[in-house]
């Protein structure tokens, strides 16, 4: 049996150990690998930065757990963290059950706890909770919002909420960040949100899966911009000098992650190629 | 650093559930299909605990207070979905399910067009095929950009035609412009398998953060988990 | 009395709508529209011929979808390439095996492999089109294992997937690559295509199964809408190439129409 | 049959839903804008009954799985535990919404405890699975067996480089270039591909509508007349 197809079939689960080896070192210690910055991530800042005092801001927590447990998470704390330093007032929603919760525990978060001390839960900031429906939850939101979602997540009336006096349909926001983990979610958005309100402004953390994709919808300046993935994320952190020695350990795993992928994807194919024609029956 | 019970309990039962799923790449397991049991059992628990709560307040409470009684429509209607299961009364589930069906379908066909089809020709459309910048003058690069995207473009759209049959001149024409779309949508979902390599490491890399909080739990019941899913593995492989 | 700026957006949703009713209600006169063949149906005859030669069975898959959500278009196309594939089995001779996650799309199946043997004059093997159909598990990933076990075990020479795949995609190809088995496998799913373009020998892209579908069972509403929709790609088409001809020549005239 | 058992009613109560919100949507008419509106909030509190269709399902088919049970096997097991975890974590959700008076039933702390370590945990464990199987693919099964498949593998393996936090710096004074390559293949051959599949979907998404509203297709009303 030659080297080559010794190495080819080797048992996966060699592979596997290989995984939890090379993603395990830098999450044990730092390895401060260096990063770059790309113009996406500068454009999503400067979109929040730009944003006039008093705007209002929906913040669409469209999230499964594990897209939170993954990319999604860092994106929509570092972004939660970005606004709260704002002048602006945040509507958190979401159209995902599993996505509801999650908002409260974004507020846990370090920098976003410490972002929001200087504001008031009514005044500045509302969690309206889930609304069911999917795209049609989206619609009825975006004609009325009172008559969709009547109490906050804490069971609080809407009345009782001084912001959202002002805030009555899809025309009262300036801005609409969307975390999202799939369907419904920026496109949905674009289709019930943005077709009723041409000048919402949208910004959509995006998991890597989905960047291709949005891609399109980016340059067709539907979205002004996108976080693509966990690099945006990190990227973004960078920018909002929020990183912290885990986060570090997280980028530098994920660096480490990629190249195990490309080693592997080299080997195979050289050995694939290597063996050519000596396989037989098979193209 | 002193860690309350529950703290630490949900720690454990974080690393138990987590291990368990990923014992699946050693070998199927009791671990295994506990944690797949659990995850079925309690996303469907999940979901109808919040349906519960949004009908409870949005729809229960104003028709019991009298404060909107219209709402025992949709109540009424929506009920129906439990003729799912009687074989006889069957077609009373048809009727919530043509209104959602009806709703939704009506609102996305209005938001497609434009969001999907109208806003994406246009964006096309908009491309200037020679790019002079006012200060740094013409732009090849852009230019050549600008063409790429406009031949990729219509490229992948003819590679999905199928009525036309490649015996006619247009035909021809068309097979030769989607041949062009099949190389753009390769290189397209080259980048999309690149993107979805981060997405899956970094969501390994969040899950593994997360063990790594406590060695005790991560290191203790993933040692408990191999030997175990090993001994089932013998066992079977001895009953076989 | 229309809103403004949505004009152009009613005017095209309006003529796809027509374009659509028109093909399928023609086809269902029986005026079928004639489609092209998509080029991995050839690679389809190749793989049952060649499964039929080295004695080993030809494996067919419809996707985890169902059929009353929206999924149901890909789990139909799916199913339209069971038929065939199940021809070319009776009539080669080529041992068949359809796993299948989703209870209620059994019945459907079965069915359509017993149609397909009795049309090949093959009734003694129709009558046991119900053993050809393996249900594993309506889990995902306990239809992934057994699915996984059943390529390990049976070996089959042709590996077919056409339908909604999910993550499950990327074992079910890479362990049929690894038993050796000529793969073609197609999926409306985007984020799945690259994985079956990576691992099989051939791969239908998106829309493809759809028309494929359609090719194969000459449903003429399958057949009408694919039609159908060609004219709403063509009208794109169309505005692309005349836009940006006025764009260039400096009128923005289209722009500003399909806002309007 | 009698008529209201046929699919005929339904399809109709579908078309006229579905024109109701299309002319709520493209015509400056106040009584069918707010008649949608109406049907809409209708719809979300309908569209909850349907959790009830997969519970029983689940329960169901659990059910039967442990009637069947054979000696020896004890896979029933999970079965059980599976009706008994369901049945429990929705009644602790319905005691979470009555007694926080809230429609949120992880406003209760033990709902919410069991959703932050036990659900999300299984979601993201599952799902990150694919991180195994994409690495083990990798190396034994994605060839550059065709020039497609070359082409992709390529332009795949570019695009994991520069999403790599640290990746171009392995071109050192050509990490630039090799950045703009990573931006060059998302922004115009992977944007001109996806814009072509979007123009596409939306007309497939347009078809399949229209095909729904004017009874053509009827999957979604289950089987039967």
């Amino acid at each position: 049996m030659s080297f080559w197809k010794k190495l080819e079939a080797v048992d996966a689960r060699v592979i596997y150990l290989i995984l939890w080896i090379a993603i395990g070192l830098p999450l044990l210690t730092p390895l401060y690998l260096p990063l770059s910055i790309s113009p996406d991530t500068v454009n999503y800042h400067k979109a929040i930065e730009a944003l006039p005092a008093g705007a209002v801001v929906a913040f669409g927590m469209d999230v499964s757990p594990a897209g939170y447990g993954g990319e999604l998470g860092p994106q929509a704390r570092a972004t939660a963290y970005h606004l709260f330093t704002k002048p602006v007032k945040i509507v958190f929603v979401s159209f995902w059950e599993t996505g509801a919760p999650l908002i409260q525990d974004v507020w846990k978060n370090r920098f976003v706890a410490d972002a929001m001390k200087d504001k008031k839960y009514g005044e500045d900031y509302v969690n309206l909770h889930w609304i069911p429906g999917s795209e049609t939850g989206m619609a009825a939101f975006a004609e009325d919002v009172w008559k969709t979602v009547p109490a906050d997540y804490k069971g609080t009336k809407l009345a009782d909420l001084p912001m959202m006096a002002k805030i009555k349909s899809v025309n009262d926001f300036a801005l609409l960040v969307c975390i999202e983990t799939g369907t419904p979610g920026g496109p949905e958005y674009l289709r019930q949100w943005q077709a009723r309100n041409r000048n919402l402004k949208m910004l959509v953390g995006s998991l890597g899966v989905s960047v291709p994709a949005n891609i399109a919808y980016m340059a067709s300046g539907q979205y002004v911009s996108i976080l693509r993935g966990g690099r945006g994320a990190t990227e973004y952190q960078y920018i909002l000098k929020i990183v912290t020695p885990t986060d570090v350990q997280g980028s530098d795993a994920m660096t480490m992650s990629h190249m195990v992928v490309l080693v592997f994807l080299l080997l195979g194919n050289l050995g694939y190629l290597a063996t050519k024609g000596q396989k037989g029956g098979k193209k | 650093m002193a860690v309350d019970l529950a703290t630490m309990l949900g720690i454990y039962v974080y690393a138990l559930f987590a291990l368990g799923s990923y014992s699946f790449t050693y070998k199927d397991n009791s671990f295994f299909k506990f944690a797949e049991h659990t995850m079925v059992a309690l996303s469907i628990a999940y979901n109808a605990s919040v349906a519960y709560g949004y009908i409870r307040f949005t729809a229960v409470q104003p028709v019991i207070t009298g404060k909107d009684a219209t709402f025992l429509i949709p109540l009424v209607i929506g009920a129906l979905f439990i003729f799912f299961f009687s074989k006889k009364y069957f077609w009373l589930y048809r009727f919530p399910i043509a209104v959602i069906t009806g709703t939704g379908m009506g609102l996305a066909m209005s938001g497609t067009i434009s969001a999907q089809f109208l806003d994406q020709v246009v964006a096309t459309v908009r491309l200037p095929l020679y790019v002079v910048d006012k200060v740094l003058g013409f732009r090849p690069m852009d230019t050549l950009n600008n063409w790429l995207i406009f031949i990729m473009v219509m490229g992948t759209l003819a590679y999905f035609f199928f009525s036309i049959t490649p015996e006619s001149s247009l035909g021809a024409a068309t097979s030769k412009l989607g041949l062009i779309g099949r190389w753009t949508m390769m290189v397209a979902f080259g980048s999309a398998f690149g993107n979805t390599v981060m997405t899956r490491m970094n969501l390994f890399i969040g899950v593994y953060k997360n063990l790594l909080r406590d060695y005790t739990s991560f290191l203790g019941l993933a040692a408990l988990i191999l030997v175990v899913a090993t001994l089932e593995g013998q066992r079977a492989k001895k009953a076989a | 009395m229309l809103e403004t700026g949505r004009v152009a957006q009613l005017f095209f949703l309006i003529v796809i709508c027509a374009a659509v009713v028109y093909f399928v209600e023609t086809a269902r006169r029986g005026k079928l529209p004639k489609l092209r063949k998509v080029p991995g149906l050839d690679a389809v005859e190749e793989a049952v011929g060649r499964a039929t030669e080295m004695a080993r069975p030809v494996v067919i898959s419809t996707g985890i979808g169902g059929l009353t959500d929206v999924t149901a278009p890909q789990t139909v196309a799916g199913l339209s390439m069971v038929g065939y594939v199940a021809r070319l089995c009776a009539r080669y001779g080529a041992e068949l095996i359809a796993p299948a996650r989703q209870p209620y799309v059994i019945p459907v199946e079965t069915e359509i492999i017993q149609t397909a043997f009795n049309e090949e004059g093959k009734p003694e093997e129709a009558a046991r089109a119900s053993e050809m159909v393996h249900y594993l598990s309506d889990s995902q990933f306990g239809y992934t294992i057994a699915y996984l076990g059943l390529l390990q075990r049976r070996k089959p020479a042709a590996h077919l997937m056409i339908g909604g795949y999910w993550a499950e995609s990327l074992q079910l190809a890479e362990v049929g690559f690894n038993v050796n088995a000529i793969q073609i496998a197609g999926t409306a799913n985007t984020h799945q295509i690259p994985f079956f373009v990576a691992a099989c020998d051939y791969a239908l892209i998106g829309e493809e199964i759809y028309a494929a579908g359609a090719y194969l069972s000459k449903d003429p509403v399958q057949v009408g809408s694919v039609a159908g929709q060609d004219v709403g790609k063509a009208i794109a088409l169309v505005l692309i190439v005349v836009g940006i001809l006025l764009t260039a020549a400096g009128i923005p005239v289209l722009t500003t129409l399909l806002r309007s | 049959m009698s008529f209201y058992k046929r699919k005929e009613l339904p399809i109709v109560i579908t078309a006229l839903c579905a024109l109701l919100m299309i002319c709520a949507y493209f015509f400056k008419i106040p009584e069918a804008k707010s008649a949608s509106t109406t049907v809409q909030t209708w719809m979300l509190v309908m569209v909850n009954f349907s959790v009830v269709v997969g519970f029983v399902m689940v329960i169901r088919m659990h059910k039967r799985r442990i009637d069947k049970r054979q000696p020896g096997d004890k896979s029933w097991l999970y079965s059980v535990w599976l009706i008994v975890l369901l049945i429990a974590y929705v009644l602790l959700g319905i005691y979470g919404v009555e007694s926080t008076r809230t429609a949120a039933p992880t406003n209760d702390w033990t709902f919410n405890w069991v959703f932050t370590n036990a659900l999300v945990a299984l979601d993201s464990a599952m799902y990150s699975l694919l991180a195994f199987f994409i690495a083990s693919a990798s190396f034994r099964a994605f060839k550059a067996r065709t020039k497609e498949a070359g082409v992709l593998l390529i332009s795949g393996a570019i695009t994991m480089l520069y999403n790599a936090p640290a990746g171009s710096a392995i071109f050192g004074p050509l990490a630039p270039s090799f950045n703009d390559l990573g931006d060059w293949i998302l922004n115009v051959p992977n944007m001109a591909g996806f814009r072509g599949i979007l123009i596409g979907a939306a007309v497939g998404a347009i078809s399949l509508g229209i095909r729904v509203l004017t009874g053509r297709e009827r999957g979604y009303l289950g089987a039967g007349e």
